[in-house]
């Protein structure tokens, strides 16, 4: 094994450095405490680094792979990175930049008089804790040692929830934190199935083991259910709107655009790469109409919505639920007409661009709150005057949420769409269709109102810095270019990803 | 299938577990009080941790057993610990500022959030 | 010789059980917390020892049987500690005392 | 185990018993008794099937110290009731469950948790009758490298060499719940010392205790940390009885318990996973992989890690159990 890193294998040994940094991060903050303001910009940046660099060489030399200590699977943990893997890196350390510019106008260390603040030093070392469990997701392709990420995950994103020590917060902490703990346990003990049947836990190996049968089926079902109440899935959303609404918004932001897709994320690899056969199957149906359901109720639920941090917050509901769409649109194809590969595509596709233009959106609420003193959107006259860059964000990351060119999302909901209708299933188009038009609704409603004139002037309370609006304008801006240039996220995407991206794109 | 296999050593442990992890999630449902709710994830944890250990007493029956899931489960208590205490602070900071140990039912109506902020 | 040892362990440990069944009984019979701490730590405490010797002969190393032995003095220990808080606790809240029978 | 066909069913039968008690028993502080109980018992499942580690585990930290927190949990819900002149102290009357402002479920939602959860059960047990024979696993590859990792327990050897990576998540996982814990501090006190308050007249024998036994649960706390690289044992188990020691030792009145803001802490609290991660990153030069150990050094490498994570869980373990700081810093 000895070479293996200095070799020509160089970029294996960078996976677990995805993880390494941001847990190193979190031990060095913590005992700098109120001298720690530059740490975790320096890390976000580091990050941004190495997530090029594991994409470059997953570019360059396909899957990389790296088995921790040297100890081979069954063994030891397998870290892996494929291109959906490297287009998930990628993403969160690209929201992770800005958020945490956007977080510094509003988390210091230090306080005024000079202490150290809890607020504003706990709010980094649990980004940390974030972002650990993310690329720690991501990367695995152990399913115990993804247990235990997905646990890193929840318990630095709770905290977050109630960070502002408001008392409303905490009901919706606790909501979201059982809701996470009974999900990770019904994944856990899927996987104890899957390792009383096949005696390992590696991906790898379990897809070459696992069969179509009962036990496979009991197995999936326990970890699917699990994943989707950690997704905040229809019929287990409930716990979101309030956790995602009530947090901090630079917290709100990555939680919903960036935790819940950890799990999202695994509903994928276990389906296409582990239990493949499930996609022909009355269960891919289920799955898609929870997602139907999930659409329309969280669109209207947001229309009804009369702050915009909740409107924004129920709208992730919505969008959650096109991702479950690709599901059913995956199965039923032939090899003369593979749907997989588009429905698959158009999912992922759809994960990343929700992220970036998400994570503007409640940065953007934020922005309104601490600006005009609210996010009432009745009272929001004169904000696009006031908050130009702010009102141009939303619109631009509007876009996607409705699928109207040129953005991310419709090039995604344009390929859900483009399978749904070359396979004759007209259903899950009109239901697109129906979400599609419901998000324009309440996107219109709210730059309507920051559009209008107001009588006086709208008076900003307090002035925001240019580099908070940038952050904005930033993401929005990224949700967009994915739909000027989606060509290379595709090919990035495609690598490794055995049956299910073939003709993805093209 | 073998039914059989239920009344070995392990699989009555297996069966024990799968009980606990339904007695868990009914508790869970069914009871308001926030402690009680942590009791019955806890109960769902044992449960699982000990069909687990019933699948790795079968690769190798007596003492010792097959020791990836045994290391496995003390990594799970550990993790279960953790997330205890988390949600014991969150259940009595809650009891201290609204006088309330169990959740609010849904929270739908936005004015109660309006009220919050 | 083992005869000899196997019955030693069979006279102490059920010997113990007995102690621990009284104690049990104890506690779900007597009248108020004094008496049931009463029966529960003493007997317990007694069981525990009994159950403690019957063991030592059945261990393949002499530091196992001390090891066996602390195990029996800390359980004394903590369940003296316990029993003087608790029988605190009563008569500081002015909890009910039993007074023989009326 | 033939000798006793009926102890196995009997402990089941037990630990169900109090599972279900767990759930039904009336009052709150009941509830937590049995589950308790519940997780004793389940210490004793653990030992009958051969899973000595795991069982040192769940006593101490599954039963005790969740039984600690959920017991701490509701005398102090109990004193806010008090504070608020709305209820009795926790131990002569029962924790309402449901408080007066709590709302049961209807009778919709029950039924539905009935069928639920039995259907879950039942699926379960489908699936345990479904385990293939032979039963698959990793017991022989667990032994067959066992030289290169340096320590003789199998149960050490995954947890600190071939799955060493689950285990500096894990210690990971106990640190951010320290943090979510002390993240609910109001603002006024942070920096200042957890709610543990001591609760020991000075000649009492609470304070006594105190005095006995920190010699003897340190001589027990290095122990089971040594150990753990021969037998069962190692460094939660080690944590565990040392954060026992101190919380006895800060509730005795003898040693104060730290601000959280106190450098000392801060150290005491990271240099577990330090190490660890240290170690790990050494692994690349050293041995070709993150955490790769050589195997001539193999030993004192999972030794150190041990001794840092000792310190490490020692300390998140008692400052868990202490809670969010509720003392203004000075």
């Amino acid at each position: 094994m000895p070479g293996v890193v200095w070799g020509p294998d160089v970029g294996s040994g960078l996976l677990a450095l995805a993880v390494v940094l941001p847990v190193a991060g979190a031990l060095l903050i913590l005992p700098l405490g109120r001298h720690a303001e530059r740490v975790p910009h320096l890390l976000f940046m580091a990050g941004l680094v190495l997530a090029t660099a594991i994409a470059y060489h997953v570019w360059i030399g396909g899957v990389l792979t790296a088995a921790i200590g040297g100890w081979p699977a069954p063994l030891g943990i397998v870290l892996r990175a494929d291109g959906l893997s490297a287009v998930m890196l990628l993403t969160t350390a690209l929201v992770l930049v800005p958020v945490g510019i956007f977080a510094a106008g509003e988390f210091q260390p230090r306080t005024a008089d000079g202490r150290e603040s809890r607020a504003g030093l706990l709010f980094w070392p649990l980004m940390m804790g974030v972002w650990a469990g993310l690329n720690g997701t991501f990367l695995s392709n152990d399913l115990f040692n993804i247990y235990v990420a997905l646990e890193l995950l929840t318990l630095a994103a709770v905290p977050l929830v109630t960070l502002e020590g408001k008392a409303g917060t905490l009901a919706a902490a606790l909501r979201y934190l059982l809701f996470a703990l009974l999900g990770s346990l019904l994944y856990m003990l899927g996987a104890a199935l899957l390792y009383g049947t096949h005696g390992t836990l590696d991906l790898t190996l379990l897809a070459d083991r696992v069969r179509d049968d009962a036990s496979a089926l009991i197995a999936a079902a326990l970890m699917t259910a699990g994943l989707l109440a950690k997704t905040a899935m229809f019929p287990l959303h409930l716990w979101l709107p309030p956790a995602h609404g009530g947090a901090p918004a630079a917290a709100s932001a990555i939680l919903s655009a960036l935790v819940v897709k950890a799990s999202f994320y695994l509903v994928v690899r276990l389906w296409f790469d582990l239990f493949p056969s499930l996609l022909d199957d009355t269960g891919a149906t289920v799955l898609g109409l929870f997602g139907a359901a999930a659409i329309l109720s969280g669109s209207v639920l947001a229309l009804r919505q009369a702050r915009l941090k909740l409107l924004v917050a129920y709208s992730t509901l919505a969008q959650l639920g096109y991702l479950f769409l690709m599901f059913p649109l995956a199965g039923g194809g032939t090899e003369a007409q593979p749907w997989t590969a588009g429905a698959w595509s158009g999912g992922i596709f759809h994960a990343v661009s929700h992220a970036f233009a998400k994570a503007s959106l409640f940065l953007g609420a934020g922005i309104l709150v601490q600006g005009i003193g609210h996010d009432r959107i009745a009272d929001l006259r004169g904000a696009a005057r006031s908050l130009p860059m702010v009102i141009a964000a939303f619109g631009l990351s509007g876009l996607s949420l409705m699928g109207l060119p040129p953005s991310g999302g419709f090039i995604a909901k344009w390929l859900l769409l483009t399978t749904a209708m070359a396979s004759g299933r007209w259903g899950w188009a009109v239901v697109m269709f129906a979400g599609g038009l419901l998000a324009a609704t309440y996107v219109f409603r709210v730059l309507n109102r920051a559009m209008a004139t107001p009588e006086q002037p709208l008076r900003l309370v307090q002035p925001v810095h240019q580099s908070r609006q940038l952050a904005v304008l930033f993401l929005a801006l990224v949700s967009v270019l994915l739909g000027l240039v989606p060509a290379i996220p595709f090919e990035l995407l495609q690598i490794g990803g055995g049956l299910s991206t073939v003709e993805g794109f093209r | 299938m073998s039914v059989d296999s239920l009344f070995t050593q392990p699989g009555l442990y297996g069966v024990t577990g799968a009980l606990a992890i339904g007695i868990g999630v009914y508790g869970l449902i069914v009871r308001p009080h926030l402690v009680r709710k942590i009791i019955a994830v806890n109960m769902v944890g044992s449960g699982v941790f000990l069909l687990f250990g019933a699948v790795a007493d079968r690769a190798a029956p007596g003492p010792g057993g097959d020791p990836v899931p045994h290391a496995m489960i003390i990594t799970g208590i550990v993790v279960a610990l953790s997330a205890t205490a988390l949600a014991a602070t969150l259940t009595l900071r809650l009891s201290r500022e609204t006088g309330r140990t169990a959740l609010p039912p849904e929270p739908e109506d936005p004015a109660v959030q309006d009220k919050e902020s | 010789m083992t005869a000899a040892l196997d019955a030693i362990t069979v006279v102490f440990v059920l010997a113990g059980c007995f102690f621990f069944l009284a104690g049990n009984v104890g506690l779900l019979r007597f009248p108020d917390t004094l008496t049931r701490l009463h029966a529960l730590t003493k007997a317990d405490n007694l069981g525990l020892g009994l159950v403690v010797i019957g063991l030592m002969p059945r261990m393949d190393h002499p530091l196992s049987a001390l090891k066996l032995l602390l195990v029996w003095a800390l359980g004394m220990l903590a369940a003296a500690t316990v029993g003087q808080l608790i029988a605190r606790s009563v008569l500081r809240r002015g909890l009910p005392i039993w007074k023989g029978p009326q | 185990m033939t000798a006793f066909p009926l102890l196995d069913p009997a402990l089941c039968f037990v630990i169900l018993t109090t599972a279900v008690l767990a759930v039904a028993i009336r009052t709150v502080f009941a509830a937590v008794v049995s589950f308790i109980v519940f997780g004793l018992l389940m210490a004793i499942a653990w030992v009958r099937l051969g899973a000595v580690d795991v069982a040192l585990t769940e006593a101490a930290i599954g039963a005790g110290l969740t039984g600690v927190l959920l017991l701490s949990t509701v005398a102090r819900i109990a004193k806010h009731r008090a504070d608020r002149g709305d209820d009795v102290p926790i131990l002569e009357g029962p924790e309402p469950d449901p408080a007066p402002t709590d709302p049961l479920p209807g009778l919709a939602t029950q039924s539905l948790a009935i069928v639920l959860s039995a259907a879950v059960a039942a699926a379960l047990v489908a699936a345990v009758a479904l385990l293939p024979v032979p039963a698959p696993g990793l017991v022989a590859e667990v032994g067959s490298r066992l030289s290169e990792t340096g320590v003789e327990s199998p149960v050490t050897a995954v947890l600190l060499a071939y799955r060493g990576y689950d285990t500096l998540l894990e210690i990971v996982v106990l640190l951010f719940a320290l943090l979510g814990v002390w993240s609910l501090t109001a603002d006024a006190r942070w920096g200042g010392q957890p709610g543990l308050r001591h609760l020991a007249r000075p000649d009492g024998v609470m304070a006594y205790l105190g005095r006995l036994l920190p010699p003897i649960g340190l001589l027990v706390g290095v122990y089971l940390f040594w150990i753990g690289g021969y037998r069962p044992g190692g460094a939660f188990q080690a944590g565990t009885v040392l954060a026992a020691v101190w919380l006895l030792a800060v509730m005795a009145g003898l040693v104060p318990i730290p601000k959280v803001s106190g450098i000392r802490l801060r150290l005491a609290l990271v240099i577990g996973p330090a190490v660890f991660l240290a170690i790990g990153l050494a692994g690349y030069p050293l041995h070709g992989a993150f955490l790769g150990y050589p195997p001539a050094i193999a030993k004192v490498l999972i030794i150190l890690i041990e001794a840092g994570l000792t310190i490490s869980i020692a300390t998140i373990l008692g400052l868990l159990v202490a809670g969010a700081p509720e003392e203004r810093p000075s």
